[in-house]
C-alpha cells in the first residue's frame, strides 16, 4: 500500500519533470501523454486508496524521510492518509484528469497566443502540462501531509504553480502583474501561516499532526503574552494564525483580492486551481486542524465573521462583472465564504462536503466557460456574446447543469452543500452567526442572480459578437467536451453523498466534532430525514425561494426588460461603482501598500542608507579627514622659522606641563 | 586519515596554483585554473567523507609552532561548523574560474590566480584553530579582493574597492586589540584556550563590542552594511560571488568561532543588540531592496536581509532563554543560522552568476533596460525564476530552509521577533518578483533584449549545478544538518555557561 | 684595553678613508670600482660583525663602546640597508653626474656615524656618532649641488639638525649636572635613586632629550624637517635618509632612556605618549593631502615613528623588541618603496608625483605587484611583515595597560591605509599615462625582488627575526 | 659683593646684552662682530671657571677661526642688507613672548635646590688645566677623540665637495706652464712678401 | 661666591636668546647659523659651570668636543649656505618656501 501512496504524488511529478525538461524533445504529444498517463495513474490509485481507506476502513500516518533532524525536533516528509485525505485525493486528481484532458484542446493552439519574437512561446504547450501536473504533485503533498511543515512545502508550491500559470502568458502586462499580486497576497498569508506553525512548534513541540492534536485537550486553557501583561488564549492565536493562511490561499476579506486577478491565466488552471483545488486548500487546512479551532470559540467566530463577508459582498462585486471568467471568479470567492462559513460555524464535514461538490460544479462551470470563450476567439466579454446556445449545445447544458448546481437548485449538488452550511449556520451558536446567517441567506439570491444573469447573456438572447466570430462559431471538440460531460455527472449527483459524509461517520477521526454527543453535526444529524426528506424540507426554506427569485429576476432583468439595468444603473450609480471597483480595495492597496512600501524603502534608502550612513557617517568622515589633512598640512608652510617654531613650543610645552605636574603634586 | 595534512594542502595547493597561473601567462592560464580549482575541491571531498558528525571535537587537525615569541601555532582544524563552508569555497571556486573562462579578457592570468590564491586564504580562515591565524587570513583575503574589484569592476570601482577595504579593516582593526588583550590576559592565541578563559563583564563588553564590529561588517550587518552594495555592483561577477558567497559567511563564522564562547556573558547582555540589528537588516534593508534600480544592488541589499536571519539565528539562544527559561529551540536557530550560511552561498552566487550572464549581453544592469528576457532566453528565464523564488524562500529551495528554523525558532524568544522576521516572507518575496517581473517577464522590451541569445553551455552548465544544489538542499537539508549538529550543540552548550570569574 | 670589541667600526673606518683615497686615484670611467669597493667594504663589515656574533656582551674604550646583540643586529641591518641603497642608487647617480666617489665616502661616513651611535655608551660617544652621521648626511642632501630644491631642504635639514642638537646637548648637559657624569651607567646610578616625578630638574633635561630623539626620529612636533628634506633629497639620499638611521636613533634612545633611565620610565613614557600619538594623527592624516609620493612617503614615516615610539613608551621589553622589529622591517619596507621610485625616474625625469605611478601593473606587473607589497607592508596587512612589527607593538601597548593609545594607534593605521590603497590604486587601476620602458640593471631588479619578497617571507615566517629581536633585546637589557 | 662677583656680573650682563644685540641688529657683519663679543665674555666666565684652555680654545679657534669664516662667507655673498630686517617687529611679540616664558621657565627650574652644589675649594695655584684635558682627551677619551678627528674629514670632505668647482671652459685664466713653455716661435710668425712694386706712372 | 645656579641662568638666557633669534629671523639664513653658535656656546656654559662646581672633567671634555663639532658644523653649514645662495641668489628665510605642505 505505502507504494501505492508514494506513486500518486509521484506520478504527476514525472510526468511533470518529463515534459518540462524534455518537452522540445518529446514534443506536444508526448508531453500531454505523459502527463496525462501520470495523473491517470494517480486518480485510479486515489480510487483505490479510497476503497482502502473507506471501505476497509484503514488509515495510514507515517514518515518517508527524514528532511532534518534538530536536537528535539525532527522536520519528516510523511503521509497521513484518513477519509478526509482520500476525499480530497479523488477530488484532486479526477478533476485534474479533466483538466488535463480538456488541456489538449483549450491550449492546442497556443502559439497563437505568443507574439512572434518570442522563444518562450516554443513549447509552451509542454511547459503548460508539465505546470498543472506539477500543480497536482504539490497539491497531493499537501493534503496527503501529516505535518505541518509538509503542509507548508505545499502551500507555498502550489501557490509556485499557481504565479507560474497566472503568469503564463508572459509577454502580457495584466499577467505577470496578476500573477506577482497573487503570489504576495499569499505570502501575506503565508506570513500569518508559518507564525501559527511557529505557534505550534513552540507550544507544542513538535510538527506531527497527530501529536500535536493529541496534546491539544491538555494546552486549551493556556495563556500567552503578546503585548505587555495581556494574556491571549494560545489557542486563538495559534489557530487565528493559521487561518490567515487560509485567508490568503482561499481568497478571504480581505486577501481575496488576488483571486479575480488570476483570471488572467489560462482558464484550465482557473478550473483547477482557482475553483476546485488549490483555492480549498484552505479550507481542507481548517478541516484538518480542527482539534484545534473546536478548542477556541474566539477563532471560529473569526473564521465566521470573515468567512460571511467574503460569501456576500464578493457575490455582489460578480452582478457588476462583464467578463465571463471574473463571474465565475467571484462566484468562486462567495463560495469559498460559504465554506468558511461551515468551518466557523464548526460544520467542518458541511465545509468539506461543499468543497468537494463546488470542485465539480465550479470546474465544470470555468472549463464550460473556456469551451466558450475558445468559440469566441478568446472573447471574454458577455455584452458580446448571445444566442450562443444554439452553436454549442453540449457546452450548453452543461453549463445549465453547473449554473443550477451553484445556486443551489434542489437535487443539485450544490442544493444539499449549501442548503446544509446553511442550515449549520442557523444551529450553530458561535458569536456572530446571526450575521453570518443573514449574509448566507442573502448570498444565495445573489449567486442565483449573477449566475444566470451571466448564462443568460451568453446563451441567450441576441447575438452580440461580430460577424467574423460569429461565421466561425461551432461546438468544441470532444477532448473539451467529454470532460465538460464527466464532471457535469458529479455536479448533480456529489450531492447524494450527503447522507455519509455530513451526518455520518464519515469523517470520524479525522474531523472533530464527528461523532460526538452534544456537537453541532449531532444535532444535524437529529434533524436529518434521509436525502428526500432533505429535498422535499428544502423546498420549503428560504433559501430556495431566495435562489428561485434571483434566477427569475435574472430572467425578467436581462431577457425582457434590459432598461431596468439601465435605469438601475443610472439611479445606484454610486452602488455601481463601488461594486465595479471592488469596494476599492484594490486602489487601497495599490495606494498604501505598495505605493507605500515602495516610497518607504525609497525614504529608508535614501534618507537612512545614503544620506544618514553612506553620506553622513561614512563618507562625512573620509569627508573630514580630507578636510582635516588639507587644513592640517598648511602648518607646514615651508619656513625654516616656523619649523623651529614648532620644536620650541613642543619643548616649551613639556617643561610647562612639567612645571604644572611637579608643582602641583 | 589521521595526518595527511589535508587541510594545509587546502590553504596552499590552490595559493601555490594561483601563482603558477599568474606564472603561465594569459594564453594558458584558464584551463590551469580550472585544475586547480577541480583538484583543490577533489581534495576538499575527504573532509565531508572522512568527517566524524559524533564529536564536536576538532578534526584533521594539525599544529605546529610557527611564531615562538607569541606563542602563535599553525593550527589547523575543522568542525562542523567549518566543514561545509570550506566545501562550499572550493566549490564556489570552480564555479567562479569557469563563470570567467571567456568574459575576463583583460589579464585573465591575474584575475584567475586572485581568485586561486583567495581561496587558499578563505580556506585558511575556516580551518584556523589560532586566533591570530585567523586574523592573519581574515585580513589578507583583503588583498586579492581589493584588487579584483579594482582592477576589474565597473565605473566607480575605485570608490566602491577603497571603501570595501577600508570598512573591513577598520572593522577588523579592534578585533586584533581583543585578541592582543585576550592573549595578554591568557598567555595564549589558541582559540579553544580563548574558549576557557574567564574573563569580567566589562572586557567582555568590550570585547564582544570589538568583534561584532568586525564580524558585523563583515556580515554585513545594520548599519554597518553599505560598502556591500557598492562593492557588489562594481565587482566583476566572479568578484561579486566570491563575495556573497564566502566573504559573508566568514562573519558570521566569526560570530560562533570567537563571538559567543570566549564571551558569552557579554553575548547576552547584548542580544537585543543583535536582535535590533539583525531585524533591523531583514525589515529596512528588505524595503531598500525594493526600490533599487539596480539588479546587482537590488541582490547585494537582499544578501544583507538574509544574512540577518544568520546573525539572528546565532544569537537568539539567549533570547529563548529569557523567555522561556530553558535552552530548547537554540539548536533550531543556530542550525537554521548556519543552513542559511550555506544556502545564502549557492543562491547569492547563482543570482550574481545570472545577473552576469545578462550583462555580458547588455554591459548594463539598469533593471529599467530589461523586459521579456524570457522571450528570448526561456532557459535562462528559468533558472532565473528559479533563483529567484529561492531568493524569497520558497520551500523546495535552500532558501527555505534556514529562514523557516530561525523563524520558527524565533517565536521562542517572542513572538514580535518571529513576527518581524516573517515579514521577509512579504517583502522578500516583493523584491524578487517585482525583479523576474520587470526583467524576465513581459513583452520584448527594447531592439537590445531583442538580439540576446540564450545561455551557453558554459552558463548552462554552471547554472545547473547551482539550480541543483539549490534545490537538493531544499529538499534534503539532513546531511547538512547532520554534519553540524553535534557541533551546535556543544556550542550552545559552552555559551549557555557563564564565564565571569566568581 | 680591547680594541678588537670594535673591529668593524676600526675596519669599516680605515677602509672608508682607503677608499677615498683610493677615489682620488680613479678616471670617471671607472668610477665603478668605488662602487664595488664601497660595497666589498660594507660586506667585510658585515662578516666582521657575524664573527662576533657569539661573544658576550662586552665593552671597549673604557666603557664607551658596549658591543651586545641589539648592537649587532642593528648593525648589521644598517649595513645591509646601506648596501641596499647603494644597489638601488647606482643608476640614479650615474644619470644625475652625481656618481662620484664622495657620495660612497660620505655615505661610509654616515655608516660610520650610525654604528658608533648603535655602540654609544656614554652620552659624549652619543653625540659624537649623531653628528657623525648627520653631518655626512647634510652633505648628502645637498649632494645635488645645481638642484636649488636640494640646497633648500639641505638648509632647513641642517638648520633644525642644528638645533636638534643643541637641544639634545642642553638635556645632556642638565643630566650630567645632576648626575655628575656623562656615562649612561652614572646616569643609570642616579635615576634609579631618584624619585623621578618629582625631580623637576630631572625631567627638565629629560625634555630637551626626548626632543632632541624626536627631532631625529621626526616625531611631531619635531617633524618639520621631514616631509621637505624627503621631497628636496635626491631620490638616493632620501632613501639613505629614510631608512638606516631610523635603526641608530632607536638605539640611541633605548640607550639614553632605557639604558640610562629605565627608573625614570614613569617620566618619559608620557611624554612619548604624547610624540607617539602626535606622529600618528598628524603623519597619517596628513598624508592623505599628498600629491607628491616621497612627501607621502615622509607622512608615512612620521606616522611609522609613532608606532616605534609606542613600542619604546610600553617601557617593557616586548615593546622594545617590538619596536625593533618595527625599525628593521619598517627600514626594509621602505627601502623598498624608494627603489621603486628610483626606477620610475629616468635621465631628465623625476618621478615625483603619485600619478606617476599609474598603469604600473600594465607596464611592469612584477614591479607593480612589488610595489603593492611594499605598500601594504607599510599598511600593515597581513600576510605581509608589517602586520607583524604592528602586532608586537599593540601587544607591547596592551600590556602596558594603554588600551586607549593602542585604538588610536589601530584608528590611525585604517585612516593611515588609504593613502596606501591609493598607491596601489593607481597602479593597478588606472592607466598608464607613460609608456617608457623602465629599465634597470640586473642587481637592481634582483634586489627588489629579494626586498619585496621579502615582505612576504618575513610575513610568513616573521617569528625568526622577531624572535632574535626579542633575544637581543632580552640579552642586551640583562646586564 | 666680591670683586668676583662685580666682574661676573659685568661679563654676564655684556654677554646677554651682546647676544641680544647680535640676535637684534640689522646688519649681518656687526651681528657677527656682537658674536664675537659675546665669545669673548664667555671666554672670561670659563677662565672664572678654572677652565682656562677651553677659554683660550674658544677664543682661537672661534673667534679666530670661524667667525673668520663666516665674515667671509658673509662678505663674499654680496646681500642686500636693507631688506634684512623686515617684518622683525610684526613677529617680535611672539616670538618675544615665547622667549620669555623659556626663559622664566628655565630661571625657575635652574634654581630648585637639587642643583645646589656647594661651591669647590679653588684648585692650587700649580695645577695646569690643560696638562688635565690633555691627558684625560687622549687616554681616557681617545675614542671620542677619534671620532672627533673622522667628523672634522667629513666636514673637510662634505665642504670641497660642494662647493669646490671646476671652472667653467668660457672662464678666462692664465696657464702658466704653457706660458713657461712658449717659443719665440709661437709668437712671432715671419711672413716672407714679395715687395710691393713702386714703380708706376 | 657665585652660586652655580646663576650660571646656569646665564646659559639658560643664552639658550632663550638664541632660540627667539632662530624664529625671529626671517631674512637671512646666516644669523640663525650664528644663533645655532651662540646656543651652542650656552650648552657649553653649562658643561663647564657643572664641571667646575662638579670637580669633574668630564664636562670639560664634553666641552672640547662640542667645540670641535660646532667648528664642523660651521663648516658644513656654511658649505651649503655657498651652494643654495648659488642656486638661488638669495639667502632670505621667507624665500626657502619652495617645498611645503
Amino acid at each position: 500500500m505505502e507504494l501505492i501512496y508514494l506513486l500518486i504524488p509521484l506520478s504527476p511529478l514525472i510526468g511533470a519533470i518529463i515534459a518540462g525538461l524534455f518537452g522540445s524533445k518529446i514534443g506536444r504529444k508526448g508531453a500531454h501523454t505523459v502527463t496525462i498517463l501520470g495523473v491517470a495513474i494517480s486518480c485510479i490509485l486515489s480510487f483505490v486508496v479510497l476503497k482502502h481507506i473507506v471501505f476497509d476502513g484503514n488509515t495510514y500516518n507515517e514518515n518517508l524521510y527524514t528532511w532534518s533532524a534538530v536536537k528535539g525536533i525532527s522536520f519528516h516528509v510523511g503521509f497521513m492518509i484518513d477519509n478526509l485525505t482520500a476525499m480530497m485525493m479523488v477530488v484532486v486528481t479526477f478533476v485534474s484528469l479533466m483538466v488535463h484532458v480538456y488541456t489538449m484542446g483549450y491550449m492546442s493552439d497556443d502559439e497563437h497566443n505568443w507574439p512572434k519574437d518570442s522563444q518562450a512561446g516554443f513549447n509552451s504547450y509542454q511547459r503548460f502540462f508539465s505546470y498543472i501536473s506539477l500543480f497536482t504533485f504539490s497539491m497531493l503533498m499537501l493534503v496527503m501531509s501529516n505535518n505541518f511543515m509538509q503542509l507548508f512545502f505545499g502551500w507555498e508550491a502550489v501557490g509556485l504553480v499557481s504565479y507560474l500559470l497566472i503568469g503564463f502568458w508572459s509577454t502580457r502586462d495584466t499577467a505577470i502583474y496578476a500573477n506577482m499580486k497573487a503570489f504576495l497576497v499569499n505570502r501575506v498569508g503565508d506570513f500569518g501561516f508559518l507564525l501559527g506553525i511557529a505557534a505550534v512548534l513552540m507550544y507544542f513541540g513538535s510538527m506531527d499532526y497527530q501529536e500535536v492534536f493529541d496534546k491539544a485537550p491538555a494546552l486549551a486553557d493556556s495563556k500567552i503574552n503578546i503585548i505587555g501583561s495581556t494574556e491571549w488564549s494560545l489557542m486563538t492565536v495559534t489557530c487565528i494564525l493559521l487561518f490567515v493562511g487560509a485567508m490568503g490561499k482561499s481568497a478571504q476579506v480581505p486577501l481575496h483580492v488576488w483571486l479575480p486577478d488570476s483570471m488572467e491565466g489560462p482558464t484550465p488552471i482557473s478550473a483547477l486551481i482557482h475553483a476546485a483545488t488549490m483555492v480549498t486548500a484552505g479550507i481542507f487546512m481548517v478541516a484538518r486542524m480542527s482539534p484545534l479551532y473546536e478548542l477556541s470559540t474566539t477563532a471560529l467566530s473569526f473564521v465566521l465573521v470573515i468567512g460571511a463577508i467574503t460569501a456576500f459582498f464578493m457575490g455582489l462585486i460578480g452582478i457588476v462583472q462583464n467578463d465571463i471568467k471574473k463571474v465565475v471568479a467571484y462566484s468562486t470567492l462567495s463560495q469559498l465564504g460559504y465554506m468558511t462559513v461551515a468551518l466557523g460555524a464548526g460544520a467542518y464535514g458541511a465545509a468539506v462536503f461543499h468543497l468537494m461538490t463546488h470542485a465539480f460544479f465550479k470546474a465544470l462551470l470555468f472549463l464550460a466557460a473556456g469551451s466558450v470563450i475558445i468559440a469566441m476567439h478568446h472573447e471574454q466579454d458577455i455584452r458580446k456574446m448571445g444566442g450562443l446556445k444554439k452553436y454549442m449545445p453540449i457546452t450548453y447544458w452543461t453549463s445549465l447543469i453547473g449554473s443550477l448546481a451553484l445556486i443551489g437548485f434542489p437535487g443539485f449538488a450544490g442544493f444539499f452543500s449549501k442548503d446544509l452550511i446553511i442550515e449549520a449556520v442557523h444551529m450553530s451558536d458561535v458569536p456572530g452567526a446571526t450575521f453570518a446567517y443573514w449574509m448566507v441567506l442573502l448570498g444565495v439570491f445573489v449567486t442565483a442572480f449573477y449566475s444566470f444573469r451571466m448564462f443568460f447573456l451568453v446563451f441567450h438572447g441576441e447575438e452580440r459578437m461580430d460577424e467574423h466570430t460569429k461565421s466561425h462559431l461551432h461546438e468544441s471538440p470532444w477532448v473539451v467536451t467529454v470532460p465538460l460531460v464527466a464532471l457535469a455527472i458529479p455536479a448533480v449527483f456529489a450531492g447524494y453523498l450527503l447522507d455519509p459524509m455530513v451526518v455520518g461517520d464519515f469523517f470520524k477521526g479525522a474531523i472533530a466534532g464527528v461523532g460526538v454527543e452534544g456537537s453541532l453535526v449531532s444535532e444535524m444529524k437529529a434533524t436529518y430525514h434521509g436525502v428526500f426528506g432533505f429535498i422535499t424540507h428544502g423546498l420549503m426554506m428560504p433559501p430556495f425561494w431566495l435562489a428561485m427569485g434571483g434566477l427569475v429576476s435574472a430572467w425578467f432583468i436581462y431577457m425582457r426588460r434590459p432598461e431596468i439595468a439601465t435605469w438601475f444603473y443610472k439611479r445606484f450609480r454610486w452602488l455601481h461603482t463601488l461594486l465595479d471597483n471592488k469596494y476599492f480595495v484594490d486602489d487601497f492597496n495599490q495606494k498604501f501598500f505598495a505605493s507605500g512600501a515602495v516610497s518607504l524603502g525609497k525614504v529608508l534608502w535614501k534618507a537612512g542608507d545614503r544620506i544618514l550612513i553612506d553620506g553622513l557617517l561614512v563618507n562625512g568622515s573620509a569627508w573630514l579627514v580630507n578636510k582635516v589633512s588639507g587644513t592640517v598640512r598648511r602648518i607646514q608652510t615651508g619656513y625654516m622659522y616656523h619649523y623651529a617654531f614648532s620644536m620650541i613650543v613642543g619643548v616649551l610645552a613639556f617643561i610647562s606641563w612639567i612645571i604644572y605636574r611637579t608643582s602641583a603634586s | 586519515m589521521d595526518n595527511w595534512a589535508l587541510l594545509s594542502l587546502l590553504i596552499w595547493l590552490p595559493i601555490v596554483g594561483g601563482i603558477a597561473v599568474l606564472m603561465a601567462g594569459d594564453h594558458w592560464c584558464r584551463p590551469m585554473a580550472l585544475v586547480v580549482s577541480i583538484v583543490t575541491f577533489v581534495v576538499s571531498l575527504p573532509l565531508w567523507i572522512g568527517f566524524d558528525a559524533a564529536t564536536a571535537a576538532m578534526q584533521f587537525e594539525e599544529k605546529r609552532l610557527w611564531i615562538q615569541t607569541f606563542g602563535i601555532h599553525y593550527h589547523l582544524g575543522i568542525d562542523g561548523l567549518s566543514m561545509p563552508l570550506i566545501l562550499l569555497n572550493t566549490f564556489i571556486t570552480m564555479i567562479i574560474v569557469i563563470a570567467g573562462w571567456e568574459v575576463i579578457q583583460k589579464k585573465p592570468a591575474q584575475y584567475m590566480a586572485a581568485f586561486l590564491i583567495m581561496e587558499g586564504i578563505i580556506n585558511g580562515v575556516f580551518a584556523a584553530q589560532d586566533a591570530m591565524l585567523f586574523y592573519v587570513f581574515f585580513e589578507a583575503m583583503l588583498i586579492p579582493m581589493f584588487i579584483v574589484i579594482g582592477v576589474w569592476g565597473g565605473a566607480n570601482r575605485v570608490y566602491a574597492t577603497i571603501k570595501f577595504f577600508l570598512y573591513t579593516f577598520l572593522g577588523s582593526v579592534f578585533m586584533l586589540i581583543s585578541l592582543i588583550y585576550l592573549y595578554n590576559q591568557g598567555g595564549s592565541f589558541a582559540i579553544t584556550d580563548m574558549h576557557h578563559m574567564k574573563i569580567g563583564m566589562t572586557a567582555q563588553i568590550l570585547i564582544f563590542l570589538s568583534f561584532l564590529l568586525a564580524f558585523g561588517v563583515k556580515v554585513p550587518m545594520w548599519p554597518v552594511h553599505t560598502w556591500l552594495p557598492d562593492a557588489h555592483v562594481e565587482a566583476p561577477t566572479g568578484g561579486s560571488i566570491i563575495l556573497a558567497a564566502i566573504m559573508l559567511k566568514i562573519g558570521g563564522y566569526g560570530f560562533l568561532r570567537f563571538s559567543l564562547p570566549i564571551v558569552p556573558d557579554a553575548s547576552e547582555e547584548l542580544t537585543w543588540l543583535i536582535m535590533l540589528m539583525s531585524l533591523t537588516a531583514i525589515v529596512y534593508i528588505g524595503f531598500i531592496a525594493l526600490v533599487q534600480q539596480d539588479m546587482k544592488k537590488l541582490v547585494a541589499y537582499s544578501s544583507i536581509a538574509h544574512m540577518g536571519f544568520v546573525t539572528m539565528g546565532f544569537f537568539l539562544m539567549f533570547a529563548i532563554h529569557k523567555n522561556t527559561g530553558s535552552y530548547d529551540g537554540s539548536v533550531l536557530a543556530m542550525q537554521g543560522g548556519m543552513v542559511q550560511m550555506v544556502s545564502h552561498g549557492f543562491i547569492s552566487g547563482a543570482m550574481f552568476l545570472s545577473i552576469g550572464v545578462l550583462y555580458d549581453r547588455m554591459h548594463t544592469r539598469e533593471i529599467s533596460a530589461y523586459g521579456g528576457v524570457a522571450n528570448r532566453m526561456p532557459i535562462f528565464a528559468g533558472f532565473f525564476v528559479l533563483f529567484a523564488m529561492a531568493n524569497s524562500g520558497l520551500p523546495g529551495t535552500s532558501g527555505f530552509v534556514g529562514e523557516f528554523m530561525v523563524i520558527l525558532a524565533s517565536f521562542k524568544a517572542s513572538f514580535w521577533i518571529a513576527f518581524l522576521a516573517a515579514t521577509t516572507l512579504i517583502v522578500g518575496a516583493a523584491y524578487s518578483l517585482w525583479l523576474v517581473k520587470r526583467t524576465i517577464f513581459g513583452g520584448v522590451a527594447n531592439d537590445e533584449v531583442a538580439l540576446l541569445q540564450d545561455v551557453n553551455k558554459r552558463e548552462f552548465f554552471m547554472l545547473a549545478v547551482l539550480a541543483f544544489f539549490v534545490l537538493l538542499l531544499g529538499l534534503w537539508p539532513d546531511p547538512l544538518t547532520h554534519v553540524m549538529g553535534v557541533s551546535i550543540e556543544h556550542l550552545i552548550n559552552h555559551a549557555s555557561q557563564s564565564k565571569l570569574p566568581n | 684595553m680591547n680594541y678588537s670589541v670594535a673591529t668593524p667600526e676600526i675596519f669599516l673606518l680605515a677602509a672608508t678613508c682607503g677608499l677615498l683615497l683610493l677615489d682620488l686615484f680613479l678616471e670617471k670611467s671607472n668610477r665603478f670600482v668605488t662602487y664595488v669597493m664601497a660595497q666589498v667594504v660594507l660586506i667585510s663589515t658585515i662578516l666582521l660583525i657575524v664573527t662576533r656574533l657569539s661573544e658576550p656582551n662586552s665593552e671597549a674604550f673604557n666603557g664607551m663602546f658596549v658591543a651586545d646583540q641589539m648592537a649587532s643586529l642593528l648593525k648589521i641591518s644598517v649595513l645591509v640597508i646601506i648596501m641596499g641603497v647603494f644597489v638601488y642608487s647606482r643608476d640614479y647617480l650615474g644619470k644625475r653626474s652625481m656618481f662620484k666617489g664622495e657620495f660612497y665616502t660620505l655615505g661610509l661616513f654616515a655608516t660610520l656615524g650610525m654604528l658608533i651611535m648603535i655602540s654609544a655608551n656614554t652620552m659624549l660617544v652619543i653625540y659624537l656618532g649623531l653628528e657623525l652621521m648627520s653631518l655626512a648626511l647634510y652633505a648628502l642632501v645637498a649632494f645635488r649641488r645645481d638642484d636649488g630644491r636640494a640646497s633648500e631642504a639641505a638648509m632647513k635639514y641642517f638648520v633644525l639638525g642644528a638645533i636638534a642638537s643643541g637641544l639634545l646637548l642642553y638635556g645632556m648637559s642638565i643630566l650630567y649636572g645632576l648626575s655628575g657624569s656623562i656615562d649612561l651607567h652614572g646616569v643609570a646610578t642616579y635615576v634609579a635613586n631618584e624619585n623621578v616625578m618629582q625631580n623637576v630638574v630631572l625631567l627638565f633635561g629629560l625634555t630637551f632629550i626626548i626632543a632632541g630623539l624626536g627631532f631625529k626620529f621626526g616625531a611631531v612636533p619635531f617633524h618639520m624637517w621631514v616631509p621637505d628634506v624627503y621631497q628636496g633629497a635626491p631620490t638616493a639620499v632620501t632613501m639613505l635618509i629614510g631608512t638606516a638611521p631610523k635603526l641608530a636613533v632607536f638605539a640611541i634612545t633605548i640607550r639614553l632612556l632605557v639604558e640610562g633611565m629605565e627608573f625614570g620610565a614613569a617620566g618619559w613614557q608620557q611624554m612619548l605618549i604624547l610624540l607617539a600619538v602626535l606622529s600618528l594623527i598628524v603623519g597619517n592624516i596628513v598624508a592623505i593631502a599628498q600629491t607628491n609620493i616621497k612627501r607621502m612617503l615622509a607622512y608615512s614615516t612620521i606616522s611609522h615613528m609613532g608606532f616605534i615610539l609606542m613600542g619604546i613608551l610600553s617601557a617593557n621589553e616586548q615593546g622594545y623588541s617590538a619596536a625593533m622589529f618595527y625599525a628593521i622591517t619598517y627600514a626594509i619596507t621602505s627601502l623598498g618603496g624608494f627603489a621603486i621610485i628610483i626606477l620610475l625616474s629616468r635621465e631628465g625625469f623625476e618621478a615625483e608625483e603619485l600619478t606617476d605611478l599609474k598603469g604600473l601593473n600594465d607596464r611592469h606587473p612584477w614591479y607593480a605587484f612589488m610595489m603593492l607589497l611594499f605598500m601594504f607592508a607599510m599598511a600593515g596587512i597581513p600576510p605581509l611583515v608589517g602586520f607583524y612589527a604592528k602586532l608586537a607593538v599593540l601587544q607591547a601597548v596592551l600590556e602596558a595597560n594603554l588600551l586607549w593609545l593602542a585604538i588610536v594607534a589601530v584608528v590611525m593605521s585604517v585612516i593611515g591605509a588609504f593613502y596606501y590603497l591609493r598607491a596601489v590604486k593607481y597602479m593597478y587601476f588606472d592607466k598608464a599615462k607613460d609608456e617608457a620602458p623602465l629599465e634597470a640593471h640586473l642587481g637592481f631588479t634582483s634586489l627588489l625582488s629579494i626586498n619585496g619578497l621579502l615582505m612576504l617571507a618575513l610575513g610568513i615566517f616573521p617569528g625568526l627575526l622577531m624572535g632574535v629581536c626579542v633575544e637581543a633585546v632580552r640579552m642586551s637589557l640583562a646586564t | 659683593m666680591g670683586f668676583e662677583q662685580i666682574i661676573f656680573y659685568l661679563l654676564s650682563a655684556v654677554l646677554l646684552a651682546s647676544a641680544v644685540s647680535m640676535v637684534t641688529v640689522r646688519n649681518p657683519v656687526y651681528a657677527a662682530l656682537f658674536l664675537i663679543l659675546a665669545f669673548f665674555n664667555s671666554a672670561a666666565l670659563w677662565v672664572m671657571l678654572e677652565a682656562e684652555f677651553l677659554g683660550v680654545v674658544l677664543i682661537l679657534v672661534y673667534v679666530g677661526a670661524v667667525m673668520v669664516l663666516f665674515l667671509f662667507v658673509i662678505m663674499m655673498l654680496d646681500i642686500n642688507i636693507d631688506v634684512m630686517r623686515e617684518g622683525f617687529i610684526k613677529y617680535l611679540p611672539v616670538g618675544l613672548l615665547v622667549a620669555v616664558v623659556v626663559a622664566a621657565e628655565m630661571v625657575m627650574v635652574l634654581t630648585n635646590k637639587s642643583l645646589h652644589i656647594p661651591k669647590p675649594t679653588p684648585q692650587p695655584a700649580d695645577y695646569n688645566n690643560t696638562e688635565v684635558l690633555g691627558e684625560q682627551l687622549y687616554t681616557y677619551y681617545v675614542y671620542p677623540f677619534e671620532i672627533a678627528a673622522v667628523i672634522l674629514l667629513v666636514a673637510i670632505i662634505a665642504a670641497i665637495t660642494l662647493t669646490h668647482r671646476k671652472r667653467p671652459p668660457s672662464t678666462k685664466s692664465q696657464n702658466p706652464s704653457d706660458q713657461v713653455k712658449v717659443k719665440s716661435t709661437d709668437r712671432v710668425r715671419i711672413v716672407k712678401m714679395k715687395s710691393e712694386s713702386t714703380g708706376g706712372d | 661666591m657665585i652660586p652655580l645656579s646663576h650660571f646656569l641662568i646665564v646659559g639658560g638666557l643664552l639658550f632663550a636668546i638664541s632660540i627667539a633669534g632662530i624664529f625671529l629671523n626671517r631674512k637671512n639664513v646666516l644669523i640663525i647659523l650664528m644663533c645655532i653658535e651662540l646656543m651652542l656656546l650656552a650648552v657649553n656654559i653649562n658643561f663647564i659651570s657643572f664641571s667646575h662646581y662638579l670637580q669633574d672633567m668630564a664636562g670639560q671634555v664634553f666641552v672640547f668636543f662640542i667645540l670641535t663639532v660646532a667648528a664642523a658644523e660651521a663648516a658644513i653649514g656654511l658649505a651649503i649656505l655657498v651652494v643654495l645662495f648659488r642656486n638661488r641668489g638669495t639667502i632670505n628665510v621667507e624665500e626657502l618656501d619652495e617645498m611645503k605642505g
